[in-house]
């Protein structure tokens, strides 16, 4: 294992553990809910990206073969991830807004309505109209 | 260089499992338990990868593959819920 | 290879296929499914009096499925004593089965058929079984198929009942693995005549995690077998469900008695060191008590459900008596008696049955009612049941209660044997003669007789088959104890099963 | 034969009555009597050859293993006892004939009847101690029968059940006393036991035995203070009365005692325990009698103390006395039914059987009068009648009868007895018959037909005869009986009404004189025991009984009250009890020496988070959603877990069930109750605290010993040499699930597939009946969301099924030889086809599948037996797997194995049972919510 | 032909890829295999997918691709600084109401995501008529110019490329 | 601390739980027990096969160190057939409080019936 390479997957690794730490170190200490959610999305991001991609290295060079499944694990959550994020979102939302707790509202206040002269609210707190192209209600 | 790499990475990744834990205890907001139960499945998959990496072997890649497909369907779940109690309608 | 070699896989086989096929056409074809499952029933009986044949050749047998010799693989292994329970298991339920279609409880909810076939699957399976970790397995299928009979049909009362039993039984699941954990930990096997001979082989260190697990095993097996003070769930459940359900269930708690009678002797025998014949000291007083408060049960109920429920309890009581003497000749005749108290228990809750679908509104509760139609046969078939239940002659249970009574003589708490078994009987006398005195003599005044006089006479044909080879069983008693004997002597040489499962050839 | 013959007849007889319980009457009387009759006929035939000596006897071997075969005798005694039973027996049956009503169920009755005489036969003659416990027994059953007869008396209700307790239980003791005997005497035949009466008395069983025989016997024949059965069974019909508790069943205990007298007799505790019990219950019974009014209840106790007379004087234990016993059992069988059918015929003329209303009936009724009285004669012991012989003889034993050394005791006694017996019988008669007339209910009573009043003249007659021509009518008969008795040669006998003047002619005489007396001056002592309370045996035993069964239905009550949490706490406390057992073996329960692995900053932090989270869980008591997402953290912990400890394929299982029961436990949740439970008491909590923490202490060292310890050799070597070679996979894991263990397997998705058929037969009626109300009813309990398919979650999801898919057949594909297999393979499928039902609903996404979960679960199970069963046309073993490598051109080596085959079949299964699960649990909330709506719209119309 | 047997090359293109990778090695038989699951399970899946959006430039989605993967590194660091150094009464988060002129729930979808993706801000919610886009951002001077941001870096080729 | 030791304790803990929540009164609870418990018996029987890292039982020439794979086996086998179980437990307690109106494992009545009136 050349010396080279080897100081690449190191610094892959430690890199991805980095941002698998600084996000979970969000989620602790920033202020309110959907300031937290900004946090872990480092660590699917660039921090499990950097892993996997010395997983990729590590054993190309270990084995000798190009296992690049570890990128799978990416793709899925980058498929994944945002949905997680959308729906916390509006677990925040629905809750903030219907709860007995409201200052869960934190730094950013409660959230501007969609359209300021329209008739139009958030999904969340109105069942999507059914007639639009982006409308997937099912009938 | 690289063993010394995946036990720091191992340690930070542990700490970051610590933390997300404690925010799991914290709450306040249910939204922040599951998010903190989200971030704690997508560090487990870091863990997965490391020990991977530590031990040499790739066979612990389904493992991985596999919490970053199905992980997020129990958080999907839990938000479900909260947001309309049934999570099948 | 002969196809009569395979034959020891079709007990378990044919319900594997007929179930889903019942499955399957069920929907549709209402006649077929039902057809087909009777077809079942009777084919398990020839499968099993055809292998109850072959084993009276004394030899034991061992099919290494999969062609993986023992203990590598899982054997089944037919003996005496696992053919006698496959045939005992085939006859209950194709007598049971045939109620069910006829009373038309099968229709009362969803898929009594499939579920009735898996339950054979579960009982046939580990009564076949030579693997422990095989047993457990068969164990829950068994179980998870009574849990599904028991619930058939449904109701508030069933269904608490019903969560009692499942979780009780879950945790006797844990229990199990539990002591399979141990098992494995310390021999690293799993097949029973392995078991046997590899506990013999450990140090003293070892002594007193082999006793525990020993004792977990009893505990797993006496839930099972509903033994004092782990047999609480077993009135409600029994007296909730279904009669016919719970007639097929009075084999459910011989399969505790039977798991005992098989690993006992084989596992834990002479040569077990610490755990050498370890449910003894505890068996003992727990039958004592279970047979007390079974039949005290009787006395006390106020159903007729519930009475056979506690007079299978009593049963149970009595036939762990004699188990728990530990020797060949009280094995033997705890064997008659198994087979006595299984028929007998399944021909109460039979009864029941009939009387109360004849009783209306009145239901199964010991209380006068108007006269109804059949009374008098029914009665007759109480009377039946009841003397078969409490061990009075001329049915079996005299012979089988004699049996006990003569081969218990020689173990030490032989008074206590005795006592036991004649204080109980005569509770259980009392008792029944109160319950069948008020439920067919006594008549509520004043009152028309209950409507459904066109209620079919074939309902009787189920009770009275089973009091009939309860007959039979009697007059048949000579060669049915020497079957007992000659089982219990091969039960007490595990040294021929260890030789027969062990050194089976290859695939 | 003929003994065979006659041990079936009756039970043919009742047979036949109870299957042809519809024809005539005619027909029954003329098959029981036809049965009866026969059976004398045959007993006459055998009789020269058994007076002669020569016993009959008839084997047929039944059941070895207990030493009880079907061994029958027919010896003096036996023929005695035999040709009671069939000649009254037939009298019987001619008098039931006339007796009962014409809408009596005849068959019913002499069915029973049959059966009863059958028993009473088979006790006769039976050779093997354990068959005579059998007929025993039954005699016990078809007397409760009987009694029960008219089943809609109460009394008769209740004196059948007494009956039966009191005889049957008597009949246990019975029980444990012929197996002592048989054991001490080395065999349970009884000719054979008869000749070791030496062993048997002086074996240390000998006191036991004779317990409880005695037990037996005197319950049986209702000896004091046993004897408070027999009047209540009066309740049944009068015929039953004559036969059973006249002259057969309540002499089947003086039988037994005389059968084994040669074996229990002559020892002091014999003499004690029969003599005095006789004594005391000839003297109670007389004194009763004497002051009853019903005609049945005077006979029953009068019966009472002639039995205690017998019982009395086989208790002497001497030759002359079993000879005075034997003769009088003929006597007493005589006038004794004879008397009873006279009761019957009072009663049913006059519609009463109370004596004070009945008077002078001597006018009215002729020819029942005068057999009354003769009968009542011989009861009374006057000459010439046979009675009088055999009192005298009882009198003239009790001389010889030292009690206690107080020899004048028992003489006095005795006559006191006598003097009394003729004081109740004089009663019985005069009452009755001469004096002031009264006639019960009935203006003008008359002499019945011949069937009613013959058998009492043929008993009569034979009462007579027995005092006037005693050598000659009973003469052999007693000898041999006697002979039979005492086990030797017969004493001389001579039996007449004249033997001279001596003590027992004056005793006799004196009891009579006073007797008269007696009766004279009755009133004064009648009316002065009417004003006490009298204690009677029926309200003490009711109210025992009663009390009895309401103390075990409280037991009973209190043991099983319905309590799950009462089960679960034994059985853990039986768990730990025996791991504490366990624990007290010498040597206990060490750890071993095996070295430990070393533990990662990962896997303390794992720990901590498991711990943590399972004290969160247990605690928290308010909010069961946070529960879950606690049980989630320790899932994902133990998948951890899994994957350090070189464990993949667990991992992977544990990750996709996780996964599965969220989903389950939530839907769950959504129609539980989501309040916070009530807590149990503080002692509660810390009791189960308590166990808690002792279970999981011994559980988590009984690991830690094990884990600690070196294994040897195990099984599992095997597994690993041959799952590439044998079993074609590297995956050794997934070669045991699908070939080693493919057993186990199989029983697996069984299990899974029973799991989801029972869950749909909960589930499917859920919508009707009070579950489906509670479901109508349902309301929110928390704000909802209006959104019910988020689109971002619904487009990814549509995305995610084909490649979740793909993954799923990739996993299934590859598990032989890598991490998977058709388990997990088909948990991902399902997991994938679940997201499509949570984004996007239930009904679009059922729609949309092609295969129900019925048939998924079918076909499973087929595919994986049939996969087994294929092995067998190649002539190998149930579920044997094989597989080979194929080179295909372009693709190049692929190996094939029967193992997948059976994979499918488990992961279809797999498919089937989860979706089964959970798309019916999530139908079911569907359907209530859809029920809410139509409810909402309802209400607000 | 072709277009029955393939109705959806880019997705049949993802699964073979996926497949490969999920193999782990390039060979005639997997490829074979893979493409055989492309069109198989494609059609399997139809139903659960109606109106598949068909995807065009697919040069520009590769390039989008790109362009995203960078925005999330940079992004990464930009958010981490903000983590690790911002004081919590210093951050300037916000709410962003954000008009998208995509129509295809496919499309707005993939938007969304991106902008999840890309550390800093959340797409929290779409509004019920699926004509605005709720971001959370957690730190933005102008909100009016990360909108603008958000509509030409990422909505534009989105709208190219789900013509 | 040795890995041994933490599972064992691990356990240990969850054995606890689960019969402290397995005795509770109310269904969901003892489910939760159920759930527990059968974790600490999965986790039991495989532990019996003795820990070992790195070394997942995946046939190779020449390879003499490997985690048993025979508890890996009994394991699989007794998660699925808890699963089955747990479903079966799940839906019978819903079903039976449906039927009953009450969530106490006997059926008997709350002082407060009717589902639902905390939030989640």
């Amino acid at each position: 294992m050349s010396g080279i390479v080897e100081i690449v997957i190191a610094g892959l690794i430690l890199l991805g553990a980095a941002f698998v730490l600084i996000g979970s170190w969000g989620l602790v200490r920033l202020p309110s809910t959907m300031e937290r959610l900004h946090g872990p999305t480092k660590a699917t991001t660039l921090g499990l990206g950097g892993l996997l991609l010395a997983s990729v290295v590590f054993f190309q060079v270990r084995l000798g073969v190009w296992t690049a499944h570890e990128l799978l694990i990416s793709l899925f959550l980058f498929i994944t991830a945002p949905i997680s994020a959308n729906m916390i979102a509006k677990v925040h939302l629905h809750r903030a807004r219907t709860g007995d707790r409201p200052d869960h509202d934190g730094i950013a206040g409660p959230p501007p309505r969609p359209d300021p002269d329209g008739e139009g609210e958030w999904a969340t707190f109105e069942a999507p109209h059914t007639d639009t192209q982006a409308s997937i209600e099912n009938p | 260089m690289i063993a010394i790499a995946l036990q720091i990475a191992a340690i930070a990744i542990a700490l970051a499992l610590l933390l997300n834990g404690w925010r799991l205890y914290r709450g306040p907001a249910l939204a922040d338990r599951i998010l903190a139960l989200d971030t704690m499945v997508i560090n487990v998959i870091a863990v997965i990868v490391v020990i991977g990496m530590m031990g040499g072997n790739d066979t612990y890649f389904e493992a991985a593959l596999l919490l970053a497909m199905v992980g997020f369907v129990s958080t999907i779940a839990y938000c479900k819920f909260l947001l309309r109690g049934d999570i099948v309608e | 290879m002969t196809l009569l070699d395979h034959l020891v896989i079709a007990p378990v086989v044919i319900p594997a296929i007929i179930a889903p096929l019942t499955l399957m056409v069920m929907r549709r074809r209402r006649h077929v499914g039902v057809a087909l499952s009777l077809a079942g029933c009777v084919a398990m009986l020839v499968v099993a009096l055809a292998l109850f044949g072959i084993a009276q050749d004394d030899a034991i047998r061992a099919y290494p499925l999969g062609g993986w010799p023992a203990p590598f693989g899982i054997v089944l292994v037919l003996d005496r004593l696992s053919a006698g329970m496959l045939v005992l298991a085939a006859v209950l339920a194709l007598v049971v089965m045939l109620h069910a279609v006829v009373t038309a409880v099968d229709r009362k909810g969803w898929h009594f058929h499939p579920l009735f076939q898996f339950q054979l699957l579960g009982l046939n399976g580990a009564f076949l079984t030579g693997d422990l970790f095989n047993l457990f397995v068969f164990f829950e299928v068994l179980l998870i198929a009574s849990y599904g009979l028991m619930l058939h049909g449904q109701g508030a009362a069933r269904l608490k009942a019903g969560v009692a039993y499942v979780v009780v039984n879950i945790v006797g699941s844990a229990l199990f693995l539990i002591a399979l954990g141990l098992l494995y930990g310390l021999t690293g096997t799993l097949n029973m005549a392995d078991l046997g001979q590899r506990i013999a082989a450990l140090g003293a260190a070892d002594q007193g995690l082999i006793r525990l697990a020993g004792l977990l095993l009893l505990a797993v097996f006496a839930l099972k077998a509903a033994v004092v003070p782990l047999h609480l769930w077993l009135p409600r459940t029994y007296a909730a469900t279904a009669p016919v359900v719970a007639a097929l269930f009075a084999i459910m708690t011989k399969v505790g008695v039977y798991a005992m009678i098989r690993v006992v002797p084989l596992i834990f025998g002479d040569a077990a060191g610490a755990a050498a014949w370890v449910p003894a000291p505890w068996l003992l007083p727990a039958a004592v008590l279970t047979a007390i408060i079974g039949f005290v049960g009787v006395l006390a109920a106020r159903a007729m459900r519930e009475q056979a429920a506690f007079a299978i309890l009593g049963s149970t009581g009595t036939l762990l008596l004699a188990v728990s003497c530990w020797t060949q000749a009280t094995t033997a005749a705890a064997l008659f008696y198994l087979v006595h108290a299984t028929l007998a228990g399944a021909a109460l809750f039979l009864v029941a049955d009939v009387t109360l679908r004849r009783r209306g509104q009145y239901g199964d509760a010991i209380v006068p009612s108007p006269r109804f139609a059949g009374q008098q046969a029914t009665g007759l078939l109480f009377l039946a049941a009841t003397i078969a239940a409490v061990g009075l002659p001329p049915l079996s249970g005299f012979v089988a209660k004699l049996f006990i009574l003569q081969t218990s003589v020689t173990a030490e708490p032989w008074a206590l044997i005795w006592a036991t078994v004649l204080g109980t009987t005569l509770i259980g006398v009392v008792g029944f003669a109160r319950s069948g005195s008020t439920l067919f003599w006594k008549a509520a005044d004043d009152a028309d007789p209950i409507a459904g006089a066109d209620r079919s006479r074939a309902e009787l044909i189920a009770p009275a088959t089973l009091l009939a080879l309860l007959a039979l069983l009697t007059l048949g008693a000579g060669w049915a104890t020497a079957q007992a004997e000659a089982t219990a002597a091969q039960i007490y040489a595990p040294d021929r099963y260890a030789a027969a499962v062990l050194t089976e050839a290859t695939r | 034969m003929p003994l065979m013959l006659l041990m079936v007849l009756p039970f043919a007889a009742a047979l036949m009555l109870a299957l042809g319980a519809r024809g005539g009457r005619r027909m029954h009387v003329g098959i029981a009597a036809g049965a009866s009759a026969a059976g004398l006929a045959l007993l006459l035939l055998a009789a020269p050859a058994v007076l002669a000596g020569t016993p009959l006897t008839a084997r047929i071997a039944w059941i070895p293993a207990l030493g009880l075969d079907l061994s029958l005798w027919l010896d003096p005694l036996g023929l005695l006892f035999a040709g009671l039973i069939l000649g009254i027996g037939l009298l019987v049956v001619i008098y039931a004939q006339g007796y009962l009503a014409k809408a009596e169920p005849t068959g019913r009755f002499l069915s029973f009847l049959m059966l009863f005489q059958g028993a009473m036969i088979g006790i006769a003659l039976s050779n093997n101690i354990l068959l005579m416990l059998i007929f025993w027994e039954l005699t016990s059953l078809s007397s409760f029968l009987l009694i029960g007869f008219w089943r809609d008396r109460a009394d008769a209700r209740q004196g059948a059940r007494m009956a039966l307790a009191v005889t049957g239980g008597g009949g246990l003791a019975l029980i444990a006393g012929m197996l002592l005997l048989g054991q001490a005497a080395g065999s349970y035949e009884l000719a054979t036991i008869l000749t070791r009466g030496a062993v048997v008395q002086a074996s240390p069983l000998y006191p036991a035995i004779l317990t409880l025989v005695l037990l037996g016997a005197f319950t049986k024949s209702a000896q004091f203070p046993f004897h408070f059965w027999l009047p209540h069974a009066m309740a049944a019909p009068t015929p039953v009365s004559a036969y059973l508790h006249s002259a057969t069943m309540v002499k089947a205990g003086v039988f037994l005692l005389a059968r084994l007298w040669p074996v229990l007799a002559g020892s002091d505790l014999w003499f004690y325990l029969v003599a005095s019990t006789g004594l005391v219950t000839m003297l109670f019974g007389a004194g009763v009698a004497l002051f009853r009014n019903d005609l049945k209840t005077i006979l029953a106790y009068s019966t009472i103390s002639q039995l205690g007379l017998m019982v009395m004087l086989l208790g002497f234990g001497t030759p002359a006395a079993a000879t005075a016993a034997v003769f009088h059992i003929l006597n007493h069988a005589a006038f004794k039914a004879a008397l009873f059918m006279n009761a019957g015929i009072v009663d049913h003329e006059t519609g009463t059987r109370d004596i004070r209303r009945l008077g002078g009936l001597a006018a009215l009724m002729p020819l029942t009068a005068t057999l009354g009285t003769l009968a009542v004669a011989a009861m009374a012991g006057l000459p010439p009648l046979g009675g009088f012989i055999s009192k005298e003889m009882m009198l003239e034993q009790s001389l010889h009868a030292a009690q206690d050394g107080r020899s004048w005791l028992v003489p006095l006694l005795a006559t006191i007895a006598a003097t009394l017996s003729v004081a109740y019988s004089l009663r019985y008669a005069t009452a009755q018959f001469f004096g002031r007339r009264a006639t019960g209910d009935v203006a003008a009573p008359h002499d019945p037909g011949m069937a009613m009043i013959g058998p009492s003249i043929v008993l009569v007659l034979v009462a007579l005869g027995f005092g006037l021509l005693p050598m000659t009518i009973a003469g052999p008969l007693v000898r041999a009986a006697t002979g039979a008795v005492i086990g030797g040669s017969p004493p001389a006998l001579d039996l007449a009404l004249w033997h001279g003047i001596n003590p027992a002619l004056g005793m006799s005489a004196l009891a009579v004189v006073i007797g008269a007396l007696l009766l004279w001056r009755r009133a004064p002592v009648a009316r002065w025991l009417d004003g006490r309370p009298a204690l009677d045996a029926k309200r003490l035993f009711d109210g025992a009984m009663a009390a009895i069964v309401a103390r075990s239905r409280d037991a009973s009550l209190a043991i099983h009250a319905p309590s799950l949490q009462r089960y679960l706490f034994m059985l853990f406390a039986v768990a730990v009890l025996f791991g504490i057992d366990a624990a007290l073996t010498p040597g206990g329960l060490p750890a071993g020496t095996r070295a430990t692995l070393p533990a990662s900053p990962v896997a303390v932090v794992a720990w901590f988070a498991l711990v943590v989270a399972t004290g969160i869980v247990v605690a928290m008591q308010r909010q069961r959603f946070l529960a879950l997402v606690f049980i989630s953290v320790i899932g994902l912990v133990i998948a951890l877990a899994f994957v350090h400890l070189s464990a993949p394929d667990l991992a992977l299982t544990q990750i996709a069930v996780e996964v599965v029961t969220i989903l389950l436990m939530l839907l769950a949740l959504h129609l539980l109750p989501k309040v916070p439970p009530q807590l149990s008491s503080l002692p509660r909590r810390s009791r189960d605290a308590l166990l808690a923490a002792v279970a999981g202490i011994g559980t988590g060292w009984a690991a830690w010993a094990v884990m600690t310890r070196d294994l040897r050799d195990t099984v599992s070597s095997f597994h690993w040499a041959n799952s590439y070679p044998g079993g074609g996979g590297t995956n050794v894991v997934n070669v045991t699930l699908v070939d080693f263990r493919a057993f186990d397997t199989l029983g697996e998705i069984i299990v899974l597939g029973i799991a989801g058929l029972a869950i749909y037969a909960l589930l499917e009626p859920a919508a009707r009946g009070t579950a489906g109300r509670r479901l109508r009813e349902w309301r929110h309990d928390m704000p909802h969301s209006p959104e019910r398919h988020p689109m971002m979650f619904v487009m990814a999801t549509r995305l995610l099924l084909p490649l979740a898919l793909l993954v799923g057949l990739y996993i299934f594909l590859r598990g032989h030889n890598q991490p998977g297999g058709g388990f997990i393979a088909a948990l991902v499928v399902s997991i994938a086809i679940l997201l499509q039902y949570l984004a996007s609903g239930f009904d679009w996404t059922d729609d949309r599948r092609r295969i129900g979960e019925h048939p998924l679960i079918a076909v499973g199970v087929l595919i994986a037996t049939a996969t087994g069963l294929g092995s067998l046309v190649f002539g190998a073993r149930f579920l044997t797997s094989s597989f080979g490598y194929f080179h295909i051109p372009l693709v190049g080596e692929v190996e094939l194995a029967t193992a997948m085959f059976f994979d499918t079949g488990v992961a279809c299964v797999v498919v089937g049972a989860v979706m089964m699960a959970l798309a019916q649990l999530s139908h079911v909330a569907q359907r209530a919510a859809r029920n809410r709506d139509q409810a909402d719209e309802e209400t607000s119309a | 032909m072709i277009k029955r047997l393939l109705p959806h090359p880019a997705l049949t293109a993802m699964l073979v890829v996926v497949w490969l990778l999920m193999a782990n090695s390039i060979t005639v038989g997997g490829i074979l295999l893979g493409l055989v699951f492309g069109i198989v399970l494609p059609k399997f899946t139809e139903p659960f997918w109606p109106d598949r959006p068909r995807v065009r430039f697919r040069g520009a989605l590769l390039g989008y691709v790109g362009l995203v993967l960078y925005d999330i590194v940079v992004a990464n660091f930009e958010v981490a600084r903000l983590i690790l150094f911002r004081r919590n009464r210093d951050l300037r988060s916000r709410w962003l109401v954000v008009p998208v002129a995509l129509s295809s729930p496919e499309a707005i979808t993939v938007l969304a995501a991106t902008i999840s993706l890309t550390p800093g801000t959340v797409s929290s919610d779409v509004s019920a008529d699926g004509r605005f886009l709720l971001v959370h951002a957690l730190d933005v001077a102008d909100a009016d110019a990360e909108i603008a941001r958000i509509k030409t870096r990422y909505e534009a080729p989105l709208l190219r490329i789900f013509a | 601390m040795s890995l041994e030791f933490l599972i064992a304790s691990g356990i240990a803990v969850l054995t606890a739980g689960g019969v402290y929540l397995a005795l509770r009164g109310r269904t969901f609870q003892v489910v939760l027990g159920l759930t527990l418990l059968s974790y600490a018996v999965n986790l039991f029987l495989f532990a019996i096969g003795r820990l070992v890292v790195d070394r997942p039982p995946l046939f190779a020439k020449g390879v003499t160190d490997y985690a048993d794979p025979l508890p890996q086996a009994l394991v699989l086998t007794a998660i699925v057939i808890t699963f089955g179980m747990t479903a079966l437990v799940v839906i019978l307690s819903l079903r039976s409080f449906l039927e009953s109106g009450s969530d106490q494992v006997d059926g008997i009545a709350d002082a407060v019936p009717g589902p639902g009136q905390d939030r989640a």
